[in-house]
């Protein structure tokens, strides 16, 4: 078996499961949770394709996944902040409830 | 998982440094002995390894528990346990002893099995993270090159039982305690973290073995090379230590667990053997943590002055640790308990500025002495230092004394 | 490889309770769950670093944060929260199952025979990089995350009561 | 490092911009402070001098390469004078808007915007840049006469406006006649091609279809280029907007306006002007000559008819300007005595700086009186001052004095190397110009009769001297007024070198 | 002791004229509290230069050298170009001189002052501005470059502007500091041209530079080489624009009608600066650069316009001092016509007599003025001579002083300093090939100025006290009748060093060493001049005592002279009109001239520009109402009609991301589905 395949079959799953997540969760938090499951897909097929690709000297893969951990750090950080604010307001962490946008 | 293999032809098996790879080596020779395979061989030789770490550790809990009890009597002008054996010194076996018998007991709205795993998990990072300290020049259980690295990320799953705690209890006083701990851990981890990065810019390696050998040797034929002896190092180590007294939720930093406002904190609806699990969890932690700082900051085994090389080094090493421990213990005789908003403040405006601040100066450190100006170095980092320690300390205080009390996280 | 086959299905189950357990509690440590076995697969794959980071980010920051986020934002009545199955599954899976059909089939169709590949992450290597080519990109993150800390402090704040 | 200098004011306009609950003494108090910043780049600049190629500092940076625009940012010695003068002018003026309690949010921020622009201009090495920053620093002026100026203030702002945009915009079109042409609007491009003569060629070449000989073409658009410059600094009979604007603006904007606005159309005239065009500027000396002296006796005679102490002091910078437009002439009829030409380029540049600040301590002296008689800057309002403010009326004199030429004092200086530069090359013009020095000493010695000397006038008895604020605003200027005047070489050491290079540009 | 001096002199000249400069600028920081502190400071600053010059003074007399001393240091002061610009002191016998004589008569002015001025509320300030003058006074004699002479001689203008506007509360006095300042700015404007005119023909500005100097032969030969417009020599060109700055300093005719008006400022100031030093500056500046003047063949353009001017302004002075009332302003007419006699000397070549007469002057008029401060100060500030009279009784000690500095001014003989520096500009006016009549002019200047000299004793100290005039006249305190003993006595005693006996000056001056020569009066017809000479005076005095000796006691009676000469005496009076006259012909247009500037500037000039922005405003309008009327309403209509449409479909918006997000992710689904499958 090939563990490329493996490996890349594990992230489109974690992918779906994670782009699932966002389109159906109704707690904005796990709205985020499943982002994070997204980027950890991504992140995933990094380093699978740095761990079977040929020899990077650069380090792309690896560098990749070391800005995307940072990245989704803030952007975590962020989004719960924004979260806490909206529920400050709203009394609610339902995704639906923050439709004061609506047409 | 790759290893630094380090170790040396091996001299004679019965050497004093030598002496704790004792039951290690035995195994390993057992096993070749018979003819085992490679993987068994190893794998006898780690767990003999670490069945020597771990009745090491479970003795000296065993006895800190004790020596806690005594030493915090002696401060309050007390005598302390002095019933079972002599001098008390058979206390921890009967505190063992009824540790175990007692009822296990499990709340109704808990969570069945988070509430057992809870424990568990505190208990297998600290043994873990014990794993990879180098405790003598030959001794280091798993000597893994990114040890230091190892070491903090489990100290991130000590978080999340905490965590699991708390919630799986399914009551108010854990919850909160849990909350309080998370914050806490959060907070003083990021110093912690922040004040190791000087020395890993230092000594420019993640190993720890690598750390303790890059302190070896004696600035001017006597002063230890150690990098608490630097004045980044200095301030990088009392940063260090305050900031381990806080992630080790030790007086005066024990909010989480304060007894006089939530009960135990998150381990309020736990008993018996789980109990003594966690107990154990915060004191091999506690251990850990002190080793790691002996180990970064405090030379590790290295002998204090020079020619005493013939003691052995780990000998030296847990001559430090005592130091450190005993440290902890003055400390929680002597403070009073901060309050939630201090011990946020402190952490977040003094503490990891100041840990920061090592950064550079550890950088600026390390550059001049490259380029040979040790003594600019020296003045350099020391005001680099001391200057904005001056004006923190100034804006500290007056805000301290204006700020109203504000008790933000008992609301919700 | 053989870590491989353990940690993949084991990856997968936690991150569908992750995306499907009800009370988000459980999704929150169940992602945490996920992220360290990932984590563990890192290290597994040779990416000792990466997968320690993973450990040290997700797992204590992340997944902490949103557990406590989630603890903060506890609705009043737990009833309300028992209730939170997701909802409109059917168009969420009428839009995720085509996708990882796509995606299963380009695997299976386009992926050349994996080559023994290399297992080595010099750590050294990594800071060199960091410093040196990538130094732009560390600045620019560092800078994100200093404005990420002060954003999240200001907007994570009580608002300030005044009179 | 320069381009640190240019934006730093830029950068606290942004953060006053975005200090939303900034009161008004708060915001002024940081942007003075602020505007520290520059002068202690400025400075470190100057400690650490020029390189061997004649730059203190460089950036640049190919913005539309395709067009062949870049944005190009040289200091040298003159440029460096000028940024000193800048960032100096500009503090002071923030310094005195703050103790006059004029300031407010936007209008630190607006001052600190003009600052950068004015950087900009002193420093650009091409059009496009400098032309971005000379047209921007009309909208911040415009704004600050127009919001903050006196009853009139919304005509005087507008023509202001509207006059110098039209000298903007005959720039503009000069220079895209060239770009059209030459294909290039970098300075240096452009001089190096000058001094080889190719100039005239190529645009020739390139306009063939109007029939119009290289020459003329290149006087066509000197022409326009130069109808920019006259504007702003400004020569007769384009300074209809001077007075009003000057008179209208608050008076903190006022020493804005003629300490460094102004200071642009010299510098513009001597560093831009002068190198790309020197063949067509020679053609066009002795009407800019006429023009000069006609500046200067005009703009003495006008003075000598105000009533209003603005207006007295707007003439009085006309006059002043004048001098260094008749140093510009005499430097391209020069035709190889370089003493004489050295002379004038340094006279000049000196001139232009030590008028920005001895118009400053001028205009500060007038707001003080404005403030603490409650408006009124009658030459007739006053009088006997001296006896109630004696530091007052000596640190005006002395400025005063700077300004009519007394040497000793920074004025003198710039008046002598501009006279001795342009006595050898155009005597007639410099004899004439001469009567212009003595009718300022002639306004001015009036102005301090009238206002300080004689018997003390009604309601002044009760006035405060100088409070200790205004003595250490005063500090400074009083220091650049007096210290160049006894050692010039402290401000000309920064130009010799450059002097120098411009002259090689003239090489027939 | 001089020869252990010389190594230091450099030095020590540059601090001759800074020590005062300091103390001034000492001064103008204290406050006026402090006014005592400020003329302690003062004198003693220049006590230590009157000190040094006087070393200074005792090196350049170093006898039996055939060449004139001459000691010059330069440095570079700034570089423009490629160009350095230097200035330097120089020290020769001629500044020397006068660095003694400014040094020492000042010094008792000051002393002089702090008895005066002791009532004075910015006492302080006075100092401060004495010092600065004094400091500036001995730059400008020091000064070895033009440029440095400049500099100092523009300072001194400044002093005296601020010392005449001292009582800056009196319009007059207001007024007389700007009339001074501007009046000599016409003359330094001319100076300014002059010099830059010198500085492009010969490249320096240094007066001696070792063979490079101006005054040397070769930036001389370049000077007298080069013709300019007129057939003038550049050096008769700068000659000339260098005397009308010299006449704008001392008072000459036509720009001397600041130096009258001047007496507004305090006397001590008059005594120093009006009388003693600043003045005299003009013909220090002459004398100094007598080189460029006399450059050229024979009997130069320069040298006769000097000696011309000279002659006119001292018999002009002289005629308008016999019909002037107030105390100073007759002294004042006398400097101007003693000044136009020293620019006759320098006209006619004598430049040792001038500098001897400018020496002596400046001992007796400054002891003249201090004693006419005494007079003022006993009565109360009185200056009309009119209402004095009989003063010889109350004011004993200051009429013994004044008569001293009288005698010396009207040329009483061989006592007197006065007589002999007379004698030796009549004798170089005489024998000046250039023609007689400045010789002419100065004689009847001599004749007239024993006669008003008379007419002002008698009337202030002989005679009854006149009424109305001055109640109960009182003696000066010993600090102002000090310092005039002192300078009688040096008006006596300079007549010891310049007589034709022994003229131990005028050759010092020309660096020669003086031999006693008995026989002087044998040559040149000089025993027939001192007749004249005697003749002179005794006719003046003799006038005087017949017209004035018996004058009625009525204050408010006419002159005697009045009625004899009528309207004559009216135009003297006035001065011959010259202020009216500058007032009609240059003030009066040029204030017609800036209003008519003025009127241009705002009747066309501002329309022109309103004109073009009514015009811009119009198109501005124009454009504006086509867009609104125009385009602006096709987009209204377009755009509501669009809005109306919208809000139909406004409703598929539901404000909720995730159902956005699925049709989003639908639709990706879609297009996934056929990009790939199909």
């Amino acid at each position: 078996m090939n563990p490329l395949a493996v490996l890349l079959t594990l992230s489109s799953v974690l992918f779906a499961l994670g782009l699932f997540a966002v389109l159906t969760r109704r707690n904005t938090i796990l709205v985020l949770v499943g982002i994070e499951l997204m980027l950890n897909a991504a992140n995933l097929n990094f380093i699978g394709f740095w761990r079977y690709g040929p020899p990077d000297p650069q380090l792309t893969g690896p560098m990749f996944v070391l800005f995307g951990i940072a990245i989704a750090a803030a952007e975590a950080a962020v989004g719960l902040a924004i979260i806490l604010m909206v529920f400050r307001h709203t009394r609610s962490t339902d995704l639906n409830a923050s439709n004061s946008l609506h047409g | 998982m790759k290893t630094l293999i380090a170790q040396a032809a091996e001299p004679s098996l019965w050497s004093p440094e030598w002496l704790p790879l004792l039951p290690k080596r035995l195994v390993e020779n057992l096993l070749e002995h018979f003819n085992a395979p490679g993987w068994l061989v190893s794998i006898g030789g780690i767990a003999a390894g670490a069945a020597t770490v771990l009745a090491v550790f479970m003795t000296a809990f065993a006895l800190l528990s004790l020596i806690e009890r005594k030493t915090l009597a002696r401060a309050q002008n007390r005598i302390g346990p002095n019933r079972a054996g002599p001098f008390g010194i058979l206390q921890p076996v009967a505190d063992g002893i009824k540790m175990l018998t007692k009822e296990d007991i499990v709340p109704a709205k808990a969570e069945k099995l988070l509430h057992l795993l809870a424990p568990i998990l505190i208990v297998i990072p600290a043994i873990m993270a014990l794993g990879v300290l180098p405790y003598g020049r030959e001794w280091t259980p798993v000597p893994l090159e990114l040890g230091l690295l190892f070491f903090f990320a489990l100290g991130a799953l000590t978080e999340v039982s905490v965590f699991i705690a708390g919630w799986a209890s399914g009551s108010k006083f854990p919850m909160l305690g849990a909350m309080r701990a998370i914050s806490q851990m959060v907070s003083y981890e990021l110093p912690l973290v922040l004040s190791a990065i000087a020395v890993i810019m230092v000594s420019g390696t993640l190993s720890l073995p690598e750390i303790v050998a890059h302190q070896g040797g004696y600035h001017l034929g006597f002063l230890p090379a150690w990098h608490i002896l630097t004045p980044w190092g200095l301030v990088g180590g009392l940063v260090f230590f305050i900031a381990s007294i806080g992630e080790a939720n030790r007086c005066p930093f024990d909010l989480p667990e304060g007894e006089s406002e939530i009960v135990a904190g998150h381990m309020t609806e736990y008993s018996g053997f789980k109990y003594a699990l966690f107990f154990m969890g915060e004191y091999l932690g506690l251990f850990a943590i002190s080793g790691l700082g002996v180990t970064l900051f405090l030379g590790g085994w290295q002998a204090p002055f020079p020619g005493l090389g013939f003691v052995p080094s780990w000998i030296w090493f847990f001559a430090k640790l005592a130091a450190v421990i005993f440290l902890f213990l003055w400390i929680r005789a002597t403070f009073p308990r901060l309050r939630m908003d201090q011990l946020m403040r402190f952490g977040w405006l003094a503490l990891i500025p100041m840990s920061l601040l090592t950064i550079p100066a550890a950088g600026i450190w390390t550059l001049l002495h490259r380029a040979g100006h040790g003594l600019i170095a020296w003045v350099v980092t020391i005001a680099l230092l001391v200057v904005p320690f001056v004006i923190m300390t100034v804006l500290f205080n007056r805000g301290l004394a204006r700020s109203n009390r504000t008790y933000r996280f008992a609301e919700s | 490889m053989t870590a491989l086959l353990i940690l993949s299905p084991l990856i997968m189950l936690a991150a569908l309770g992750a995306v499907w357990k009800a009370r988000p509690v459980h999704a929150g440590l169940l992602l945490a769950l996920t992220l360290s076995l990932a984590g563990m697969l890192y290290i597994a794959l040779g990416a000792e670093f990466l997968g320690l980071v993973q450990f040290m980010v997700y797992v204590g920051a992340v997944a902490v944060l949103i557990v406590f986020a989630l603890l903060i934002t506890r609705p009043r009545d737990e009833i309300e929260e028992i209730a939170r199955r997701p909802k409109s599954v059917g168009p969420g899976l009428l839009c995720t199952l085509p996708l990882l059909a796509t995606l299963l089939y380009t695997v299976d169709r386009t992926l050349p025979e994996a080559p023994p590949g290399t297992a080595d992450l010099p750590v050294r290597r990594i800071g060199e990089l960091l410093f040196t080519t990538h130094a732009p990109a560390v600045l620019a993150v560092a800078i994100l995350l200093t404005a990420v800390m002060l954003g999240a402090a200001l907007f994570a704040r009580e608002p300030s009561k005044k009179p | 490092m320069l381009l640190t200098l240019i934006l730093a004011p830029l950068a606290g306009a942004a953060l006053l911009a975005a200090w939303r609950g900034a009161g008004d003494r708060a915001a002024g108090r940081f942007a003075a402070w602020w505007s520290l910043i520059p002068i202690v780049l400025v400075a470190l600049l100057g400690f650490r001098g020029a390189n061997p190629g004649g730059a203190m500092a460089a950036w640049s940076l190919d913005w539309i390469p395709d067009a062949g625009i870049a944005l190009t940012f040289v200091v040298d010695g003159t440029s460096w004078l000028f940024l000193l003068l800048t960032s100096l002018v500009t503090t002071f003026v923030l310094a005195i808007s703050l103790q006059k309690g004029l300031t407010s949010r936007s209008y630190a921020a607006l001052i600190l915007v003009m600052e950068t622009m004015l950087l900009g201009v002193f420093t650009a090495r091409h059009f496009i840049p400098f032309f971005l920053c000379w047209e921007m620093t009309l909208i911040p002026a415009y704004l600050l006469i127009r919001l903050w100026g006196g009853p009139n203030a919304p005509r005087a702002a507008r023509r202001f406006f509207i006059v110098t945009l039209g000298g903007g915009v005959c720039m503009l079109l000069g220079f895209l006649a060239l770009q059209i042409g030459v294909g290039t609007m970098d300075f240096g491009q452009l001089a190096e091609m000058a001094s080889k003569g190719d100039l005239t060629k190529t645009l020739a070449t390139a306009f063939a279809g109007t029939a119009l000989t290289g020459p003329t073409l290149l006087l066509f658009v000197a022409i326009a280029v130069l109808l920019g410059l006259a504007v702003k600094i400004p020569i007769v009979p384009f300074h209809a907007w001077l007075p009003d604007a000057y008179a209208e603006a608050p008076t903190p904007i006022t020493i804005l306006l003629t300490g460094l606005l102004s200071k642009m159309g010299v510098y513009g005239l001597l560093r831009v002007f002068l190198p790309i065009f020197p063949e067509t500027f020679a053609v066009l000396a002795p009407w800019l000559a006429a023009l000069a002296v006609a500046t200067v006796l005009l703009g003495a005679l006008a003075a000598l008819a105000q009533k209003d102490l603005k207006r007295i002091l707007a003439y009085s910078s006309v006059n002043h300007l004048g001098y260094c437009v008749l140093a510009a002439a005499a430097v391209v009829a020069s035709q190889g005595d370089r003493e004489s030409a050295s002379s004038a380029i340094s006279g000049a540049f000196l001139q232009a700086f030590n008028h920005g600040i001895i118009a400053s301590a001028m205009f500060f002296g007038i707001a003080i009186l404005e403030s603490r008689s409650g408006g009124r800057r009658g030459l007739d309002d006053f009088g006997g001052l001296r006896a109630r403010v004696p530091v007052l009326c000596g640190l005006m004199g002395l400025a005063i004095f700077a300004s009519l030429g007394l040497p000793g004092l920074s004025g003198f200086i710039g008046e002598f190397l501009v006279f001795n530069g342009t006595f050898g090359l155009l005597p007639w013009a410099a004899a004439v110009s001469v009567l212009g020095l003595l009718f300022t000493a002639v306004f001015l010695l009036r102005l301090i009769r009238k206002v300080f000397h004689g018997p003390l006038g009604e309601g002044l008895s009760t006035w405060p001297d100088l409070s200790t604020a205004e003595r250490w605003l005063f500090a400074p200027v009083i220091a650049l007024i007096v210290i160049p005047g006894l050692w010039p070489q402290v401000l000309l050491r920064f130009l010799n070198a450059d002097t120098l290079r411009l002259l090689d540009f003239l090489k027939p | 002791m001089a020869e252990a001096l010389q190594p230091h002199l450099p030095t020590l000249l540059w601090a001759i004229p800074l020590l005062p400069l300091l103390a001034a600028t000492a001064v103008a920081f204290l406050p006026d509290a402090r006014g005592r502190i400020a003329s302690k400071l003062a004198i003693g600053a220049l006590g230590v230069s009157c000190v040094l010059a006087l070393l200074a003074t005792a090196c350049t007399l170093t006898p039996g050298v055939d060449k004139p001393f001459r000691l010059t240091t330069s440095a570079t002061w700034f570089t423009f170009g490629e160009s350095a610009l230097k200035v330097g002191v120089l020290l020769d016998p001629m500044s020397a001189a006068m660095i003694a004589m400014v040094t020492f008569v000042a010094l008792w002015i000051f002393i002089y002052s702090t008895g005066y001025m002791a009532d004075e509320k910015r006492f302080g300030r006075f100092f401060g501005f004495l010092s600065l003058f004094c400091g500036a006074m001995l730059m400008v004699v020091l000064a070895n470059s033009l440029l440095l002479l400049f500099i100092a001689w523009e300072l001194v203008g400044l002093a005296s502007y601020l010392l005449i506007g001292f009582y800056f509360e009196k319009p007059s006095a207001a007024a007389a500091a700007q009339k001074a300042f501007i009046t000599t700015r016409v003359g330094d404007m001319a100076f300014f041209l002059g010099m830059i005119w010198l500085y492009r023909q010969t490249g320096t500005l240094l007066f001696y530079d070792g063979g490079n100097g101006l005054l040397e032969s070769a930036a001389l030969a370049s000077l007298a080489g080069t013709t300019t417009l007129g057939g003038l020599t550049v050096s008769a060109a700068a000659a000339l624009l260098l005397l009308v700055g010299a006449m704008g300093k001392s008072g000459q005719v036509p720009l001397h009608t600041w130096l009258p008006d001047a007496m507004e400022g305090p006397t001590p100031v008059s005594a120093l600066i009006h009388a003693a030093t600043m003045v005299a500056a003009g013909v220090f500046m002459v004398a100094r650069v007598h080189p460029i003047f006399a450059n050229g063949d024979g009997v130069t353009t320069a040298l006769t316009a000097t000696a011309w001017i000279g002659g006119i302004t001292a018999l002009y002075a002289a005629c308008v001092a016999v019909a002037q009332y107030d105390f100073k302003r007759i002294l004042a007419y006398s400097t101007v016509s003693q000044l136009g006699f020293m620019m006759v000397a320098l006209g006619t070549g004598g430049v040792g007599a001038a500098m001897f007469h400018l020496i002596a002057h400046a001992f007796f008029k400054a002891l003249l003025f201090l004693s006419a401060g005494s007079v003022i100060h006993g009565c109360h500030g009185e200056q009309d001579i009119r209402k004095m009279g009989g003063l010889s009784k109350p004011l004993r000690r200051t009429f013994l002083a004044y008569s001293i500095g009288m005698m010396a001014l009207a040329g009483f003989p061989f006592l007197f300093s006065g007589f002999w520096s007379k004698e030796a500009i009549l004798h170089s006016a005489e024998i000046w090939p250039g023609g007689k009549g400045p010789f002419a002019l100065a004689v009847a200047a001599a004749l007239l100025t024993a006669f008003y000299m008379t007419r002002q004793a008698l009337l202030v100290f002989f005679g009854k006290p006149r009424r109305p005039g001055v109640e109960h006249p009182h003696e000066s305190p010993g600090v102002i009748l000090v310092p005039l003993y002192v300078l009688a006595a040096g008006a006596v005693l300079l007549s010891l060093i310049a007589t034709p006996f022994w003229p131990w000056f005028e050759k010092w001056i020309d660096g020669e060493a003086a031999r006693f020569h008995g026989g002087a009066f044998g040559e040149h017809g000089a025993i027939g001049l001192l007749i004249l000479s005697l003749a002179l005076v005794t006719v003046g005095v003799g006038a005087g005592w017949a017209v004035y000796r018996r004058v009625s006691d009525d204050s408010g009676a006419p002159d005697p002279l009045s009625g004899k000469l009528g309207p004559l005496w009216r135009l003297l009076e006035n001065a011959m009109g010259f202020d009216a006259l500058y007032q009609k012909a240059i003030i009066g247009p040029l204030a017609m001239l800036a209003s008519l500037i003025d009127a241009i500037e705002r009747g066309i000039l501002v329309p022109v520009m309103a004109a073009g922005e009514t015009v811009l405003k119009a198109f501005g309008r124009l454009t504006g109402a086509s867009d609104e009327r125009g385009l602006n309403a096709g987009f209204d209509g377009a755009c509501s009609g669009l809005k109306r449409r919208a809000a139909g479909a406004s409703g598929a918006q539901t404000g909720r991301i995730q159902s956005y997000l699925r049709t989003i992710g639908l639709g990706v689904a879609v297009l996934l589905v056929l990009y790939l499958w199909l």
